[in-house]
């Protein structure tokens, strides 16, 4: 029913949106970005409900959610 | 003698730990040595960087404009950096961070050092900063091992000095990639 | 599907400066949702203080300038006088509002000027590298104490929204977090009330953002949201001093 | 008076003798224009609501003594670094610390070369009656908005607390360039007023654009020459020392010494040409001031290279010197070098 | 370090990029001897701390950087009224206003005429090194308490930031007459420190006092020459410009050029003997500083009255020059000169 | 017979400058009362604000030295800790503390500084002529407030007393008046609490006496007298708020 | 049973301690002093009581009161 | 043309508002003049002074050293700024609270003026300043009758315009005791 998007640059890898997703979707892998740090991404997107807690919790503005 | 080098990386790379090391491994050697490291808010996310200086004469100005080897642990370092390094000056590359094809400068010499895979293979990934300055010192020879070794004690804050044994073995690491190309 | 979430319109879309998991990015981004809904953007005029959120005139896309360290309550106080009709609001950390500019704050509040106040309070003083700020806990250490902060020497941490709820030029004082989303929903309701309270003219503004400066804390993003709650909140307890909820 | 006159409409001070007359003077007169009167709580939240509401584009203005200009210093700095007008009157007192009210012209230094950090200067006007400060304070508010930069009105307790007949008479409007003010980015990109430069040289670049303005302002010079004709030792004085001075040089006149008299108007750009041309056909000068010396700084910066003479009298401040007193120090000087 | 090692258990400062290391290392190092640490809410209320301490005798430090010094201005010129030592670090960054973190001379001004109101000076300090820092923080304290008056010491961004060898060695400890501090009237009579003097004429005699204090202050002259035998053009830099020139003029040296160094380590009280004795022998003088023109017109007041030239190249704060881009300056004015 | 009431031996026996009916003179003698009565007459180091009571070291037999104008609290922190065996005072007028000084004031008390604070609120700027001070009455005539202090443009009167109690590194705060007999001899008993409360090493004491200032508020000293009492004592509440009464 | 003594050179005519007096027995004259401030008196020192509240309310210290 | 003249006394005997009304007066009659009041902390109970200077040409200083007239009002300020009277200067003395005896200066003019007396016959104790004034006016002529009465429009705070007559009175009784000695 969700979906998110993440602007890949912009993430810091702080892991706040991995700590706020309540179905625990996201994670930090060791895929960096042109600044080097590790970026956030979603393992399974069909389970994401699309409730933008992860994108609230974003520090950057790195996810746009889709309902 | 003439030496200086430009370390540059985001904060929390441990790049201002490789200057003050450097600094003291000069002072172990009796050398004039100099290390100014760039504050503030270009450090926050940013690039943070130090420059080292070693001479035997009294030196004059602590920054420098166009160095003689630039240390890069970030690809936006090297962006930044790299272009200031002199005709037929030194660059050291963080491969971990930055892709090979990256790396397009002329007239200067290049050095890839994989850190992280090394750092992981003497056991901590963090040690990365620690493989880059051995390979480096090995490399230009700017000081003997041994001082950069013995210069670990004032350089680290008493409460890290257990970390000890693993940072020469990081060095150590870094200074036989350099030596034995792998 | 329907976008649900986006980037506010008042907010400038380039990369913030700041460190991973550094809350300052997470209010800039309410305080732009709030003059989005209010509709405010072309009205504001915003004064940046001196700290990491000294590039306020780089993130929004509004008239915004700088003002000295801690004169950001003064300077606010010049532009509402000149134009009442504008949205003034001034965005301040705790070493600029609670330590050098305390006169400022409190008689700018003293006098009801109907300005709107966000206060970033993250226990330290992060542009200038991590010293101690009047907020600092006891036991805290910083550059500045490094064996931790002594009361008895350094005072205990000030609790600015209670000081500021004590005088009575001021109509709404609040403190909220953005450490979990049920405090953050919280701290956008705040911030709405605090901008009524300029855009229906009933007077100043306040409220307080328990942030993470993980940097500084020498912590993991994720500890330093812990500590906003288990060190920070027990201490500044969370709510609204003055003013009702909307 | 002659700043609302010219269209002040903003006043941010704090109560200080000798210069009270002018917040308690606003109070009562700014409203009745529709204006605004704001008693600051320090000198330092008054400069820096100055800054707020220039920085809207309005006039304002703010005033104070010698103890209260000290802490408007980084404000002063700041509005030059972010390129606001206003205008910032100082009622000079005895000095240092809390010293006296009694008149002085210890904080010369301060005004003309910057009493705050970094390079900058001010317009600095120092006028020596009360009818040149009413018609200064008008031209101040022009100045400020034609080169966006503070204006100092350098006064003394003298004219603080003096009263003397005005004749009042209109402001001719001016309009400068405003789009910079911020007023809300309504049909029109975003503004923004910094004097924070980190990028490699922008700082740099910036100080350049700053020190060709201050160039510029060299344009705005003024100076009142008096007894000038044939005179053989040139004395040099501003503000209210002046005034008492050309009492003194009237005085010399009638014993037939041929003594003239140079005020500076503008304090800083300080009339150096004018100073240097007179020193082609004069060789003896003297500055008399209310501190132990520093517009003789400038005097000599001025007509120092050549072979001529630069003589001083400084009263520090506490005490006013009569006409009677200045007139024996620039009689002893002229038989010493004219005889 | 040196602070300590003479005697200060005092710091009291706020936070201010470049010179957070004092501070920083002041709070670690000073409860180890006894001392007493205090970061303020300003840096207004950290002079008024040092006031207060030093009022009663003990040696008291602050620090701060431009814009931190210019609100200290009122302070320093209350310190000098009631004759109250203590010592004062600045750490100039780029200014005006918030400008920069980068390197600069744009205080020379502010420190060395006065930032504050009144007529007051301070001895000011300029190192070039770290080790000099550490010898002239042992000797400002003495200074202070000599003169009873506050001690400025200029450094900049680069000297605050940048680390080098330092070797440390003891501080002789000095008498100083203390019938004057605050210590509570126990067996004696009462003691006052004040700066206001309102009765008829007593500010004149109390300036006239400080006058000739600033006066004796000339036996403190300090200043380092190289390279000055056959010299025909003599620079004159201080602080880390200074220590650039130099290698800028090694350069020249190299080159054949004769051109000597000149550099003031008290830039009050200012050389301006040893430099006009210079000029008997030496006719071109070239200043070299980071900012628009300051130290040049104590060069001028110095040499400024015979047939000497003074040249100057002033690079603005926000970048500093390399030893080359010095040569080149220095080199294109020795061949329009010397050729 | 024998002398019941005479001049305290630590005020010097020289005339007060006050106006007549100023109170500063009745609260000048109440401290020299306190000093004499502890005996600490040749520890204390006196530190003089800037006001109408600019003159403290003329009258008070002990070291006293003048503090710039505002700085009384942060020039005594410097003295104290340099000094701490000594007994460190201020005295200072409400335009020094609460307008200038409110930010050394606060921040001394948060940090509990061990120092005495005898704060006179005369609702005015005395010294320099009769200007609008932080305390001014809401319609009271002052010479920078022609047309009467209004609260919506300037703002209420402060209340240090209940600011300062506060803040949790304070020991002593009370508020006194002397415009009448009974005010006056609670008053004594306030003071001696806040000299207790450095004697004692116990920490920062803080005294507000509302007084009356005849010649600036226009009137004689009998109406004065009345004013305090009238408009004064209601808005500014009598009363210990902070420690006990001894 | 009480007496009271005044500084004549000291009193500056405020009459607070006339209102203070609970025996009102105090009262401002026409004499002055020589900074020509009319001075306070006492007008039947016999009715004293030495409570010193008039010395207590006087500004200047111009009351010194026996018993 | 040429007159200064200090007046002294002490807060609240209306000394500066004296010192206003002699500037209108020489403004009505369109002579240069200066005013200049001595502020501040002297004059809590203090003396409070101003110096009032009136001359057909341009006035350099607006304060005096040395006076031509000196209008002292209490004893206090007397004693302060007599001495300082130019040879054949104006003393005026307010006789009402400075006893004759106390008057001893040698080379100058002495004009004793019984103020409250005078006043009250007037009908008001407050007029004092008003009868001093006009006594001054007449003995020096500096300015006319005439001027100093329509210089009190000007010089009065609207608030008090109703008290116009009876200051008048003030000062014609002051006037006549110089013309009539008595
Ligand atoms: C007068 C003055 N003093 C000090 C500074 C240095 N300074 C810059 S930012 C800052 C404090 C930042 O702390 P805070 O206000 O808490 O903001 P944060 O960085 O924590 O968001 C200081 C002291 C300055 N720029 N000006
Ligand atoms: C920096 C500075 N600002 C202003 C003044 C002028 N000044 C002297 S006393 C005073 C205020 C006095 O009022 P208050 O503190 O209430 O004392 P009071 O005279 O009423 O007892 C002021 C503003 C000064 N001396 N220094
Ligand atoms: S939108 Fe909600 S469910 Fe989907 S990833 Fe984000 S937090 Fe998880
Ligand atoms: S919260 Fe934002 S910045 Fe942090 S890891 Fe998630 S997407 Fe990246
Ligand atoms: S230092 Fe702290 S406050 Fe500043 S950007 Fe980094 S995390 Fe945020
Ligand atoms: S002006 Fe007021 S406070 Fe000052 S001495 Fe007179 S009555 Fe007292
Ligand atoms: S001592 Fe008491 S009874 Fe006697 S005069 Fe004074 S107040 Fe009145
Ligand atoms: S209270 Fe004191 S000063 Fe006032 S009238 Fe009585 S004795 Fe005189
Ligand atoms: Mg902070
Ligand atoms: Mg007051």
């Amino acid at each position: 029913m969700g979906m998110i998007e993440f602007r890949f640059e912009r993430c810091k890898g702080c892991g706040l949106c991995v700590l706020a997703c309540p179905k625990e979707l996201l994670s930090v892998g060791s895929v960096t970005n042109r600044a080097g740090y590790p970026v956030a991404q979603i393992d399974s997107m069909e389970e994401c409900t699309g409730c933008a807690i992860c994108a609230e919790m974003c520090p950057d503005v790195v996810i746009t959610v889709f309902k | 003698m003439y030496f200086d080098s430009l370390i540059a990386g985001f904060g929390g790379q441990g790049v201002l730990l490789m200057g003050n090391i450097l600094v003291y491994a000069a002072m172990e050697e009796k050398k004039h040595v100099t290390f100014m490291p760039v504050y503030g808010v270009e450090m926050r996310g940013g690039t943070a960087n130090c420059t080292v200086v070693i001479s035997d004469r009294e030196i004059g100005s602590p920054i420098i404009q166009s160095p003689v080897s630039v240390i890069a642990m970030n690809l936006p370092s090297m962006e930044k950096f790299a272009p200031r390094i002199k005709k037929g000056g030194l660059l050291v590359v963080n491969a971990s961070l930055i892709p090979e094809e990256e790396v397009r400068f002329k007239g200067i010499e290049c050095l890839h050092i994989p850190s992280r895979e090394l750092a992981l293979e003497v056991g901590d990934e963090r040690l990365a900063n620690m493989v880059v300055l051995g390979a480096t010192v090995q490399k230009s020879g700017v000081v003997g091992m041994k001082a950069l070794k013995r210069a670990l004690v004032p350089a680290l804050d008493p409460r890290y000095h257990k970390m000890i044994e693993k940072n020469i073995r990081g060095m150590e690491r870094g200074a036989e990639f350099v030596k034995h190309g792998s | 599907m329907k976008q649900v979430f986006d980037r506010p319109q008042s907010l400038v879309d380039v990369p913030f400066h700041f460190c991973p998991g550094c809350h300052h990015g997470i209010v800039h981004r309410l305080v732009g949702e709030c003059i989005d809904k209010y509709g405010v953007r072309e009205e504001a005029i915003g004064v940046a203080s001196v700290g990491c959120s000294v590039f306020l005139y780089d993130y929004f896309d509004a008239d915004v300038f700088e003002a000295p360290h801690g004169r950001g309550a003064a300077v606010a106080t010049g532009v509402k006088r000149a134009r009442p009709e504008n949205f003034v609001f001034t965005y301040q950390g705790d070493g600029d509002l609670a330590a050098i500019g305390t006169a400022e704050i409190i008689h700018a509040a003293n006098r009801g000027e109907p300005i709107t106040v966000i206060f970033v309070n993250n226990m330290v003083f992060g542009m200038t590298g991590g010293q101690m700020a009047p907020t600092t806990m006891p036991g805290q250490e910083t550059t500045t104490t490094p064996f931790g902060r002594d009361p008895k020497t350094n005072g205990f941490p000030m609790k600015m929204a209670e000081l500021l709820a004590g005088l009575e030029g001021t109509t709404f004082v609040a403190r909220a977090a953005v450490n979990n989303i049920k405090n953050l929903m919280r701290a956008k309701k705040m911030l709405q009330r605090a901008f009524e309270a300029q855009i229906n003219d009933q007077g100043f503004g306040f409220v307080e953002f328990l942030s993470a400066c993980p940097t500084n804390w020498k912590m993991t993003p994720k500890q330093a949201n812990e500590r906003v709650n288990n060190e920070m909140i027990p201490y500044f307890p969370l709510g609204i001093f003055k003013g009702e909820a909307n | 008076m002659g700043a609302i006159e010219a269209g002040c409409r903003f006043y941010f001070g704090y109560p200080i003798t000798p210069q009270n007359d002018i917040p308690e003077y606003m109070s009562r007169h700014l409203p009745e224009v529709g204006g605004t009167f704001i008693q600051a709580e320090s000198e330092i939240a008054s400069i820096n609501m100055l800054l707020g509401a220039a920085a809207t584009g309005a006039r304002a203005m703010t005033s104070s003594s010698s103890p209260g200009i000290s802490l408007k210093q980084e404000g002063i700095s700041y509005l030059c670094g972010s390129q606001i007008p206003g205008v910032i009157v100082n009622m000079c007192r005895s000095g240092p610390g809390l010293g006296g009210i009694s008149p002085s012209q210890g904080d010369y230094f301060q005004a003309t070369r910057g009493g705050g950090h970094g390079d900058y200067r001010t317009i600095v006007l120092a006028p020596h009656s009360v009818q040149e400060a009413y018609g200064l304070s008008m031209k101040a508010f022009d100045l400020a908005d034609k080169y966006r930069n503070p204006v100092v009105i350098l006064g003394d307790a003298l004219l603080g607390q003096m009263k003397e007949p005005l004749k009042k008479y209109k402001y001719r409007k001016k309009e400068f360039k405003k789009d910079w003010i911020m007023t809300g980015a309504k049909g029109r990109e975003k503004r923004r007023l910094k004097s924070l430069y980190l990028a490699d040289g922008e700082l740099t670049d910036h100080n350049w654009m700053l020190y060709k303005k201050y160039q510029r302002m060299k344009r705005e010079i003024m100076f009142e020459t008096q007894f000038m004709e044939d005179a053989r030792l040139v004395t040099v004085a501003f503000g209210s020392v002046a005034r008492i001075l050309k009492s003194a040089v009237e005085m010399a006149r009638e014993k037939g010494m041929k003594v003239g008299l140079f005020r500076p108007i503008t304090i800083y750009p300080f009339p150096y040409e004018a100073l240097d041309k007179i020193s082609q056909s004069v060789h003896n000068f003297m500055a008399l001031e209310l501190n132990t010396g520093q517009m003789i700084e400038d005097v000599k910066l001025a007509v120092g290279h050549k072979k001529n003479q630069v003589d001083f009298y400084g009263r520090p401040p506490g005490s006013i010197p009569s006409p009677d007193e200045l007139f024996q120090e620039v009689k002893s000087v002229y038989m010493k070098r004219i005889g």
